[in-house]
């Protein structure tokens, strides 16, 4: 077996699944899956106009990586990588993007998953949402649950 | 201290400096932080981590150590 | 509900699954999974060095329309699309690429998934695999059945 | 009719014209074409697709049909 490449990115910067999971898959890997997780237009019926993500960066970091590594051990994969944005998303862009490649696809897409619910349950970030009244919340849906911790 | 999201606007301010005694765990943290004006909002148990890890409550804190409130998560 | 936007294509072109996500998905979507699989280096241990794909091309629009429809018949989904390339292809280039956007993961995921199964058990494709040796051999595991006919 | 992949192989080209009675169904047609020479590794029961839809051997082959031999398929 393969040692999966790991790669976990913290970023201002615009995401592109399609770049990463380029930079990641090798002519080993018969299947890949690329999450993108984007901005969406409203959120329980509320129409949003723009979004700010913030994060813990260091501590982001360290966490993304756990991920993608804990998904790397526990399926069949030749790379897991994922990188979320930080600051302000208009509309449409990609918050956060998961690569995992392998030689086949149920390790891919059970990869995948498993990287972005783990995102979802414990990366230590924050998203405050934009209305089109002027109005912004900040979004915690989620308290961090003592097995994930 | 650092304060994350909502929690930071319990405090204004994303740091904060506190005094605990000698042998105060976690959660002597919180409920120190509890009985402060604008944290009465703030869980009986939030999640926290200390020095980039999640943390048990029943933790020691020591000096040095970096602590960190977290709010419930919104990553994704 | 969204009526989905489906697209299907047989197709001699290089494969991108970027674009084909960056047409399909709308500011509703708040996540986008893309399935793309590739030529491998190898197949059950023998050294590839070339691939051939060959479609019944006028029935296997058809079916992958109809397989890219069932997705977004079942799945809460605002788009599906599927292509797959014909001719011959090099290693590590995508002989399928699957899009799949929704409002929520679970549903992008499970129509991804959907899709390329049912593509793998009944679209019209044949596969011929050029080893190192020079030799060739058409593969053909996976016999149509009953109830996928 | 129309073959492809390793069953056009078996026949050396990729249309084969037959000749059936009136009221053959697409079995007829399999076991007429195994009886010739290159056919016998065809199976008894192969996927058929008639007028761009798999269909059930049962079905009546009618004048003006496209008829194509499905062999197991490998796509993706």
């Amino acid at each position: 077996m393969r040692e999966p490449t790991i790669v976990a990115e913290i970023t201002a910067e615009p995401l592109n699944g399609g770049e990463l999971s380029a930079r990641l898959r090798s002519t080993e890997d018969g299947a890949v899956v690329v999450f993108e997780g984007r901005v969406r237009d409203s959120n329980q019926g509320r129409p949003v106009v723009r979004l700010r993500y913030e994060a813990y960066a260091e501590m982001a970091e360290r966490v993304l990586t756990e991920i993608a590594s804990e998904a790397g051990s526990l399926y069949e994969v030749g790379a897991v990588g994922a990188a979320h944005r930080t600051g302000a998303l208009e509309l449409g862009e990609a918050s956060v993007v998961v690569v995992a490649a392998a030689a086949h696809r149920a390790a891919a897409y059970d990869a995948s998953r498993y990287v972005i619910e783990a995102i979802k349950q414990r990366l230590p970030m924050w998203k405050e949402e934009q209305y089109a009244d002027g109005s912004t919340a900040w979004l915690g849906e989620r308290p961090v649950e003592g097995e994930a911790r | 201290m650092l304060l994350f999201g909502v929690y930071r606007e319990f405090a204004g301010q994303a740091e904060l400096g506190l005094e605990l005694p000698a042998g105060s765990t976690l959660a002597h943290l919180v409920s120190e932080l509890r009985s402060r004006s604008g944290f009465d909002r703030l869980p009986d148990r939030p999640a926290v981590a200390r020095n980039l890890t999640y943390a048990s409550l029943d933790e020691l804190v020591e000096a040095g150590d970096e602590v960190a409130l977290i709010p419930p998560v919104a990553g994704g």
